[in-house]
């Protein structure tokens, strides 16, 4: 019998390794799958490279993990906020280097890995400087940059539910970008609110099929771990 | 010369908004322009961290964590609506779905070059978002802001000084004291605030502002 | 108030032109918008392109539309069945052209086209009959192919419940190919089973939000129109 | 020398197919598979068409035309199973989501190139549908055929000459009379039926097989 659940969440997150390059879930807070961020933060592993559309806020989550200096290197669409100093700091040292990606492409990107492409041509960034140095081409009278995937050993991502086969589904605009890191990282790891019986989530209304899912906890809103 | 104010702006735009339009407004000025909307026309916001079918603000203590913005506000969903993930979003975005964008800028060239996302200072930190999708990827990219900066240099430029979001992507530029319509043969102007003159204007911008042809 | 259903299917599909583009939905006969193209055939245009899975079985859909001689080109994965004879006799006459996709370019082309894509590459068809021609790149050691995305004119798809926005669900493998041709044609036009009232749709379980879809009808099942 | 029948050789490729395992049995032969899959073992089948947690054939009389697999077979859904669009779908496939693809063939080379859609012959219309794309994008490729034709000549080729599929994509074969591993070395046989011997193989496929070492 297959069950992805896993009983704690620092099992979870347990084999996330020096260097790997992680996908964080979340569009500000919503999605932030700040239980399954604390676990990686208590692992002490280093070197990571970050994927997520922000670069943490406050002191929590992924502030909290570039706060402990284990990030070497953040992917993302705008790094910059009124509470993102602890990666301000740290990117202000040099202890941090920034690929600034525009969140569309940032996006088709991470769903490109998933779909098994090479390399998209997107019409986003043409002619500005984050496309210096890029591949460009015209097609059918307009401007296109090539862009590659970019694919991860894990994702974390925070789903409403899930069940044992780790088919998910997600909370208003808390989903954004779960469903393609799933789909992109090697080992995705969703927490959620509520992991439900197999056959009761409605096989239309299933967002990411377990298929893409290796692991799902139970992440009890607030609890401790 | 009656310098609309910012209530005033938002509410110019909404008025060329029409009826059944997908629209997204961008962070800042553009997001008040939702309060302008006739409330006898349907119109679709869409905002691309995954919802269309964007309602106002939540009243006081109703507000979701998980309901918001991209802007990061808390808002509401209208009976219609519908979420979706990011790549779903930007699809929407890029691949000409949305009908209307309208964002703010530091700068916009007269054939429609628009700056809105870094000053290009030594030493900022950059942060573009989804700034550079929205530019390009509507079928009309409206920017709003005011005309001249504080020190009085016209934002409205023969070319961008700052570093771009995208090419030849506004078409219509809506500031506190003229409208211009923008494309490969320069800027238009379309209004202009009572007690202010074309020549008045072409003194403020340095450009050589075209008049548009009163309408019928 | 906006309103996308339409009264009538044959005024659904008044404005198809000669030499249109035209996507239609289906795999088999699931999701095959049949009603749809009957009115189409009805409407008595040609030079049609249709971009479809098959190329029509038996003597309804598609096949009876490439009976009445109105298709100059099909683009599809698999148009050889065996009940395809319609098919088979007008390309083996030379009057039908044919652009044959291996069925998950198709999707990922179509999808491109939705999303505003220029070209993508694709690992599938490298070194085969149906990559001849094309230009291909290896990338991180991996062969792929460049291929274009195809856009439409007109979706005709079958889905099973519509609002008045145009938001769509599905129903079982009836899904197929509608979601993304509604992104990547002009005009998507939807048969469904039930158009309810607005905001009776999960918001979290519509597939095709409304601003793909610009026309929905009601059919009901087996009826004459 | 016991010829392994078509049961035979579906319960045969059913025995490699491990618990958890994501898997599309193509068209024709492989379908077969599904029934001797070991049922103390969670296996997960896709259909490209756009199902996930495909069940069994439906009892007579419970067919449903929008519940079918690649073949347009009449099928189920087991609980925990989704339905997706085309393009997640294939998705899932070519982004190496599937572990173990079944496929039959005409022809196989001892390097894995494929051929499986077109016979080439003149006059023949071409169809495709999701072969190439099931060759190339699962983890493991399998391939289950007779290894001979019915006039003796063997499918398993030093290079194809049908028109071909994909490149260097099968990794396994499965006939009525071995199982081969494929790879950039060629061909290494891994097991016969019983009373072929190694050398009676290489006359039949006039191939140089290599043997697998036994297993401890």
């Amino acid at each position: 019998m297959i069950d992805k659940g896993f009983a704690s969440i620092d099992q979870a997150v347990a084999d996330i390794f020096d260097g790997a390059s992680v996908m964080v879930g979340g569009f500000g807070t919503a999605g932030m799958p700040d239980e399954l961020i604390d676990a990686l933060i208590a692992r002490n592993v280093g070197e990571l490279t970050i994927i997520s559309n922000n670069a943490g806020n406050g002191e929590t989550g992924l502030a909290a993990l570039i706060k402990a200096g284990r990030v070497r290197k953040v992917i993302c669409s705008f790094p910059r906020q009124a509470d993102s100093h602890h990666f301000d700091a740290r990117y202000r040292a040099g202890e941090i280097e920034l690929e600034l990606v525009p969140q569309g492409n940032l996006a088709a990107r991470i769903q490109a890995a998933g779909a098994g492409l090479g390399a998209i041509f997107t019409p986003t960034g043409f002619g500005t400087l984050l496309a210096e140095g890029k591949e460009t081409r015209r097609i059918d009278g307009k401007d296109y940059v090539l862009e590659y995937p970019i694919h991860a050993d894990f994702a974390l991502i925070k789903a409403q539910r899930a069940d044992r086969w780790g088919n998910l589904v997600y909370r208003k605009t808390a989903r954004n970008f779960g469903p393609i890191m799933a789909m992109a990282a090697k080992t995705a790891i969703a927490q959620v609110a509520e992991i439900v019986p197999l056959g009761s989530l409605d096989p239309e209304a299933i967002v990411t099929p377990g298929i893409f899912v290796q692991r799902v906890v139970q992440v009890a809103p607030g609890a401790a771990h | 010369m009656n310098r609309l104010n910012r209530e005033q702006l938002a509410a110019r735009v909404a008025r060329d908004i029409p009826e059944g339009a997908y629209v997204n407004l961008g962070i800042g000025l553009p997001t008040m322009v939702a309060n302008f909307l006739p409330v006898d026309r349907e119109i679709f916001l869409q905002s691309e961290n995954g919802l269309l079918g964007m309602g106002p603000a939540p009243e006081p203590g109703q507000e979701d964590p998980e309901l918001i913005n991209a802007g990061k506000q808390p808002v509401t969903l209208l009976a219609g609506g519908a979420f979706f993930h990011h790549a779903d979003s930007f699809a929407m975005m890029r691949g000409g779905h949305i009908d209307i964008c309208v964002l703010g800028a530091f700068q916009v060239s007269t054939r429609g070059d628009l700056a809105n996302w870094h000053t290009g200072e030594p030493g900022a930190i950059p942060a573009v978002g989804g700034a550079m999708d929205l530019a390009i990827g509507a079928k009309q990219t409206f920017v709003m802001m005011e005309l001249l900066t504080k020190q009085g240099a016209s934002k409205l430029v023969e070319r961008c000084t700052y570093p771009l979001t995208g090419l030849a992507c506004v078409s219509r530029v809506y500031t506190d004291l003229a409208v211009f319509d923008l494309g490969p043969d320069g800027a238009t102007v379309v209004e202009m605030v009572d007690g202010l003159t074309i020549e008045k204007l072409r003194e403020l911008t340095g450009l050589p502002l075209a008049l548009a042809a009163p309408r019928g």
